[in-house]
């Protein structure tokens, strides 16, 4: 175990540092590049998000899963996962709100205290995805509760979370 | 290293050597088991040796390095051997739930540091204060070989008592004559050895080392 | 020249209010450097108690007035104690108090209060948590006081400046007794701050949760409040560890010299305590519950060595 | 002498008398029988709690000698040091529980008469302060007599009820084996030494002067502390206690479990420490023993109940334990020539006596509030109260501090205390007592740790949370006099929280008549704000200044954070999103102890089964699950059924000689004729 630590601690695994290594646009680029100082400066350099399963597949699951491991490693911006919408600044929300889990999502939202941010993580939050027009969804989180900001893909990568948490933080500052 | 020092030393290594007992009769683990066992070892190696040292009994010196040589490399690695060969990992279920045997093992502590009293105040030795600390580790091996269900433990319980005696023995009158240390040191390896092939019979027979089983053996009526 | 023991006392309790986040920050770093990880920044709970500061609070709508007076208790109770413990100076007018046996009697009025709230809403959490931790906590008790009486054997005293001024003198590194006990210490500090392996202060999982279980409806300056005490805890009972084995370098009086040299070693054993914490964080995994019993078990029985051993040895 | 406690008690006594006499006349106006009787109740206990504080204050000792009783054998009288400190706690309490009961027993009006619950009422009072009062066998006994007899008649109040009778009668022959055992000691104190002739020496003071031998002191003693215990409920002479607590009315078992279980602590401190006064150690070493067994399974055993008045009356076993190991820790003390210790474990005892009267007193009438109000005892049935009858809460939660030894209230300093009693054991003698004694305040370390977890789970479950019965509207705040006894309950536990010093400088006459040793300029060293028993550099406590500072420290931080204007907005609770949460979803009193009941399960007998009803299609999807769980008091089936078993068998065989067949009869008789004229 001694070993373990030795070896964890004096060769790291290099956390990933933005831009490098993405093929990503200038102007994203130029949004991550300052990405921590606007978590910095709008939520006191802390943000909690509650992550909420309204039907999804769990592929976006795994995205936020790997957020937090060691290559891209969310929480040295101190951005953090927590158990409780009560602890929360941030819901992201991932799946086509399913019928079941509409007023669940409701409930979530009113749990959660101002100021809050909504997020819709990947297609089917943005507008049902592949469930779409199916009688059991209700195509996309924006037709439940209002929504800060929406993060397509299927699955978004956790990159793309990463960038789309700097846009909306953009807007919240605007 | 003034004399003071010394039995401070010796103190701790008294206390350390309770602590392993108290160790060697709550662990579920056999590896752990060895570890701890090898560790008694060798506190008693060294505070034999300091005991040596302090009384000016210069054979203590040859009985502590054989201590070391036999409880702490030898025996261990029998042992080892022993487990490795007959996939023994961990003891499943003991026979008294583990916080009720630390209990039981304090108040065989309270108790033979009740018996010594009256030898406490008749030895005049530097380390008579440790006689207790001996019986209690001979009363915990005993403890250890009751509550214990497995034939290795129990083995291991055996030794633990063998090393409780050897511990008064040195804190009582400085040390056994050299002889019979010898003795028992060669007992105890042909011990080991025999309880090794005594072990295959066992695990061969009724292919498990629970000695519960051995209840099997006595004439159905 | 000598300060005027009353602005030490301001002092330390400044010093615990600020550094207590500092140290759990510490903690987090070497964790995320242990596991290879880029660390976030050592002002990261601070960051986390300021924001909570400025959210609002969103309340249960049966929550009663337990619920909402636990958090003021809580901290209240955790600075007095930072008040009681010597950590700068040995000589504080609030360290007669209140000796060891209070002392944790006062953290224990706390996790009542705690308990209750957990219960005060109706959730199944909460009364989980609070089912947990009360129990733990009774099974960790008679650990505690053991370990209380094996360390005022030494000391001769269970007032804490006064252990710390025997413990001081004297080589008691070579006693088992203190050895013992300390050792008892550790697990139980394990336990009562709520560690792995009795319980994760990380977990998302409410039903491996203790003591966040409890604390799971609040939110906003309740939240912050509630999280700075824990820290708070954390925080009280190493500086307790060091009270009462490793006391030098508190000055015997508030000399300013003295004072001022105090703080950095405080800041040097915190690190020191860190590292071991997280080590032992590292190393284990979380229990079962019900193997609780033989862990803190285990702390009785070292607590019980340490006091037969100073009779039977020393 | 015209004012003096001797009058003032004198006084009450003449006020119950009053009582007594205008009874029968107000028979028929109920309500204004319950309104005078109770008020004049009050007022003479009023009187008895001055009596006592002022004896004990200005350290008189007064006997007087009754002209009555049996020809030749006059009644005495005796108000010494002990007996006023019994007397204070008594009536203290009692003061209390008569303005209580102003209110609470016209709860019963239109149900039943509450005539001859006002009357035995009255008794019982009388019959326990003539208990602290009497000096001489004969009059003790027979004070003790009208304070069990009394207290069965009201115990049995409600007997439409087989559970009531049943709970009366076991109790009546426990306290009557205890009065054997009494009545014995008290034969060989004062019969053995001297001889029957002429028996003049059944004074106290005969007692106090014979010298007996050891071995007849050893079994005096045995015999009294036999017959205390089956009193005061120590284990495993409990059996009584928690069946007659929890089915006598709230009033009574408040005043059973507050402060008649005292009498028999008195008792015991009477013979120990004033009538025989010189014993070995090992009398100690028992009487600690007997207080940690009954501490710790007296928590325990509360713990398994969900019945509110059940779950009190076991933790009055809990309580008469720690008591008692303060006491046998003082004789411990007392054996070795150590005054001063002893001196501290005595009043760390007799302090907790005090409390615990003001505690468990406050917690009973809580809870029997609670009865009123919802008509229930199941704790399971209740929750959310604290939304229906804030005071009742705020009151049972001071109550629940108390009683779980957290300060500042009272509870905490007298175990605290006893925990310095504990930690100046290792100045003993004797190498033994030394490593065993450690062991015991781990046992009372434990003992209060699960206690605090006992009234989480009490108040929790009664007063937070969902409601969980069904007449949720129709209950009601407590009557204003039922609200003021609790109110001054709690003020006492809060008073004797904050002020120990004076309480000690108070009770310091008596410890250094018993054991002769005096602790009070000590105990305030640094002044009346801290707690100093020995010594200020070896333990100090001071309840004012951490309450002052946690309550400084609380309005700070409360006035800081409303500075800023920060909304607080309602929301439904956190259910995960779930929305059909119901109050049956809460944590119950039964799964909260489920962890320590499975870690100290083997300490009780439990019966636990989960039934399928009806039987399910597929065990995956039961229709309907049906939980039943039965925990038991081992000693019952230990001690208690054998012996019932054995009586019935005998009574059996002794049935069979019963024939009905006149001849049958008068060859029974003719037979025993002819031995006894063969044996003349």
């Amino acid at each position: 175990m001694i070993k373990e630590i030795l070896k964890n601690v004096f060769l790291k695994k290099q956390a990933i540092q933005f831009p490098e290594g993405f093929n990503i646009s200038p102007e994203q680029t130029v949004k991550i590049v300052d990405f921590q100082k606007k978590v910095d400066t709008i939520f006191h350099r802390s943000l909690r998000i509650r992550q909420v399963d309204a039907g999804s597949c769990n592929a976006c699951e795994w995205e936020c899963t790997a957020l937090m491991n060691p290559i891209y490693d969310i929480q040295r911006f101190g951005i953090d996962f927590v158990a409780s919408p009560r602890h929360a600044d941030m819901l992201l929300v991932t799946g086509p709100v399913s019928r079941q889990m509409e007023l669940a999502l409701k409930r979530t939202a009113l749990a959660t205290p101002e100021p809050r941010l909504i997020v819709a993580c990947g297609d089917c939050a943005k507008d049902g995805g592949i469930y779409k027009g199916s009688y059991a969804v209700t195509n996309g989180v924006a037709n439940v509760i209002p929504v800060d900001a929406v993060i397509p893909g299927c699955p978004p990568t956790p990159t793309a979370i990463i960038l789309a948490l700097a846009e909306l933080i953009d807007k919240v500052a605007r | 290293m003034n004399v003071q020092l010394a039995s401070h030393l010796n103190s701790l290594l008294a206390s350390f050597i309770l602590l392993t007992a108290f160790g060697l009769v709550v662990q579920r683990r056999m590896n752990a088991l060895l570890h701890l066992f090898a560790w008694q070892g060798f506190f008693l190696a060294v505070s034999t040796a300091i005991v040596g040292y302090l009384g000016g009994a210069h054979d203590l010196y040859i009985s502590s390095i054989l201590t070391l040589a036999i409880k702490v490399v030898l025996l261990p690695y029998i042992l080892h051997r022993l487990i490795v060969k007959l996939k023994i990992h961990k003891e499943v279920e003991t026979v008294v739930n583990i916080p009720a045997t630390m209990l039981m093992g304090i108040v065989l502590v309270i108790f033979s540091y009740h018996l010594t009293a009256p030898i406490r105040e008749l030895s005049t030795l530097v380390t008579r204060s440790t006689l207790a600390v001996a019986l209690a580790t001979v009363m915990l091996g005993f403890l250890m070989m009751i509550t214990r269900k497995h034939a290795v433990t129990q083995i291991i319980g055996f030794l633990a008592m063998e090393n409780g005696l050897l511990f008064a023995a040195t804190s009582a009158t400085y040390g056994m004559p050299l002889v019979v240390e010898l003795g028992v040191a060669l007992d105890l390896l042909i011990a080991a050895f025999i309880f090794g092939m005594f072990f295959f019979h066992i695990s061969t027979t009724f292919d498990s080392l629970d000695v519960d089983q051995m209840a099997r053996l006595k004439e159905e009526d | 020249m000598n300060i005027d023991p009353f602005i030490v006392e301001v002092f330390q309790v400044a010093v615990l209010l600020i550094v207590a986040p500092l140290f759990t920050g510490w903690i987090k770093m070497l964790k995320c450097w242990f596991q290879g990880r880029t660390s976030p920044s050592l002002f990261q709970p601070w960051r986390d108690i300021l924001k909570l500061f400025t959210k609002d609070v969103t309340l249960a709508e049966n929550a009663s007035w337990i619920f909402r007076f636990t958090p003021y208790l809580v901290f209240g109770v955790s600075v007095i104690a930072g008040g009681i413990i010597p950590v700068l100076s040995m000589d504080l007018p609030l360290s007669a108090t209140a000796d060891v046996i209070a002392l944790v009697a006062l953290f224990s009025i706390a996790r009542f209060f705690t308990a209750l709230a957990g219960m005060d809403i109706g959730t199944a959490f909460g009364g989980m948590g609070a089912s947990r931790e009360m129990t733990i906590a009774s099974l960790a008790e008679p650990a505690m006081l053991m370990a209380v009486f094996a360390v005022s054997l030494v000391g001769k005293s269970t007032s804490l400046s006064q252990m710390a001024i025997v413990i001081s003198q004297g080589h008691s590194l070579l006693r088992p007794s203190l050895a013992f006990a300390l050792l008892a210490f550790i697990l139980i500090t394990l336990a009562e701050t709520g560690r792995i392996p009795v319980d994760n202060p990380a977990t998302h999982l409410e039903l491996t949760m203790i003591h966040e279980a409890m604390i799971l409806e609040y939110s906003g300056r309740h939240l912050a409040l509630i999280e700075w005490a824990s820290m708070m805890k954390l925080f009280l009972f190493a500086v307790l560890g060091i009270a009462s084995f490793f006391p030098w370098g508190i000055p015997r009086n508030g000399e300013l010299f003295a004072v001022a040299v105090a703080l950095p070693v405080l800041l040097f054993k915190l690190a020191g305590i860190g590292v071991v914490l997280v080590l032992i964080e590292t190393g284990l995994a979380k229990m079962r519950i019900f193997r609780i019993t033989e862990f803190l078990g285990s702390a009785f029985l070292f607590a019980t060595i340490g006091m037969l051993s100073y009779f039977m040895l020393e | 002498m015209l004012l003096s406690p001797i009058s003032i008690i004198s006084s009450s006594f003449a006020v119950l008398l009053l009582v007594l006499a205008l009874t029968p006349f107000l028979r028929l106006n109920q309500r204004l029988l319950i309104n005078v009787g109770f008020f004049l109740a009050t007022i003479a206990s009023f009187f008895a709690a001055v009596a006592g504080f002022w004896s004990l204050a200005d350290g008189m000792t007064t006997q007087i000698i009754l002209p009555i009783g049996l020809p030749d054998l006059p009644f005495h009288l005796r108000i010494d040091l002990l007996s006023g400190y019994f007397l204070a706690v008594v009536g203290l309490l009692a003061f209390f529980v008569s303005i209580y009961s102003i209110g609470y027993v016209k709860g019963f009006l239109g149900q039943r008469s509450v005539t001859h619950l006002l009357v035995f009422y009255v008794l019982f009072l009388a019959g326990m302060l003539l208990v602290v009062l009497a000096d001489d066998a004969l009059f003790f006994l027979i004070a003790w007599e009208m304070m069990a007899a009394s207290s069965y008649f009201l115990v049995l109040y409600e007997d439409e009820r087989v559970e009531n009778r049943r709970a009366a009668f076991l109790y009546l022959v426990v306290a009557h084996v205890g009065a054997i055992a009494i009545l014995l000691s008290f034969g060989v104190l004062a019969g053995l030494t001297t001889g029957f002739s002429g028996f003049q020496n059944y004074t106290f003071d005969a007692m106090r002067a014979a010298h007996l031998p050891p071995e007849l002191a050893t079994l005096a003693f045995l015999l009294a502390f036999v017959g205390f215990s089956a009193k005061a409920g120590v284990i495993p002479l409990h059996i009584w206690l928690p069946e007659a607590h929890p089915v006598a009315p709230s009033n009574v078992s408040a005043l059973m479990s507050g402060v008649m279980l005292k009498t028999a602590i008195y008792g015991i401190v009477r013979i120990v420490f004033d009538l025989i006064h010189t014993f070995p150690w090992w009398w100690g070493a028992m009487v600690l023993v007997f207080g940690l067994v009954s501490a710790v399974m007296g928590v325990l055993y509360a713990l398994m109940q969900h019945d509110l008045k059940r779950l009190l009356a076991y933790h009055s076993v809990e309580n008469i334990g720690i008591i008692l190991i303060g006491i046998g820790l003082a004789m411990i003390f007392t054996s070795f020539n150590m005054s001063l210790l002893a001196a501290l474990a005595l009043i760390a005892g007799l302090y907790h006596t005090l409390n615990h009267a003001m505690f468990k007193g406050l917690l009973f009438m809580g809870a029997g509030s609670v009865l009123h109000a919802t008509h229930e005892r199941n704790m399971e049935d209740m929750g959310g109260l604290i939304r229906f009858m804030p005071w009742t809460a705020v009151f049972f939660l001071i109550g629940c501090i108390s009683i779980s030894a957290l300060p500042p209230f009272n509870g905490f300093v007298s175990e605290w205390l006893t925990y310095q009693a504990f930690l100046l054991s290792p100045a003993l003698p004797s190498p033994l007592l030394n490593l065993m004694i450690p062991l015991g305040a781990a046992l009372l370390a434990l003992t209060s740790a699960l206690a605090a977890a006992c009234f989480v789970k009490a108040f929790g479950v009664t007063f937070l949370g969902h409601h969980r019965g069904h007449h949720g509207g129709r209950i009601h705040e407590a009557k204003w006099s039922m609200r003021l006894g609790m109110l001054l309950a709690a003020l006492a536990c809060f008073g004797l929280g904050i002020f120990p010093t004076y309480m000690i400088r108070w009770m310091d006459p008596l410890a250094e008549k018993m054991v002769g040793g005096k602790i009070a300029a000590s105990a305030s060293g640094l002044g009346w704000m801290w707690l100093t028993p020995i010594a200020a550099e070896r333990a100090s406590y001071s309840a004012p200044l951490a309450f002052i500072g946690i309550l400084a420290v609380v309005i700070a931080t409360y006035l800081l954070l409303h500075a800023r204007p920060g909304a607080i907005h309602r929301a439904p609770l956190w259910d995960c999103g779930f929305e059909k949460v119901t109050s049956r979803m809460q944590y119950t009193a039964t799964s909260f102890a489920m962890p320590l009941r499975r870690i100290f399960g083997f300490l009780f007998s439990i019966k636990e089964h989960v039934r399928q009803f009806p039987p399910a299609p597929h065990p995956a999807f039961p229709d309907r699950l049906h939980y039943h769980l039965r925990v038991r008091d081992r000693f019952w089936t230990w001690m208690y059924q054998p012996v019932i078993d054995v009586s019935f068998w005998l009574s059996r065989r002794i049935g069979r000689m019963q024939q009905g067949r006149i001849q049958i009869y008068l060859i029974y008789s003719f037979v025993t004729i002819l031995v006894l004229l063969i044996f003349t």
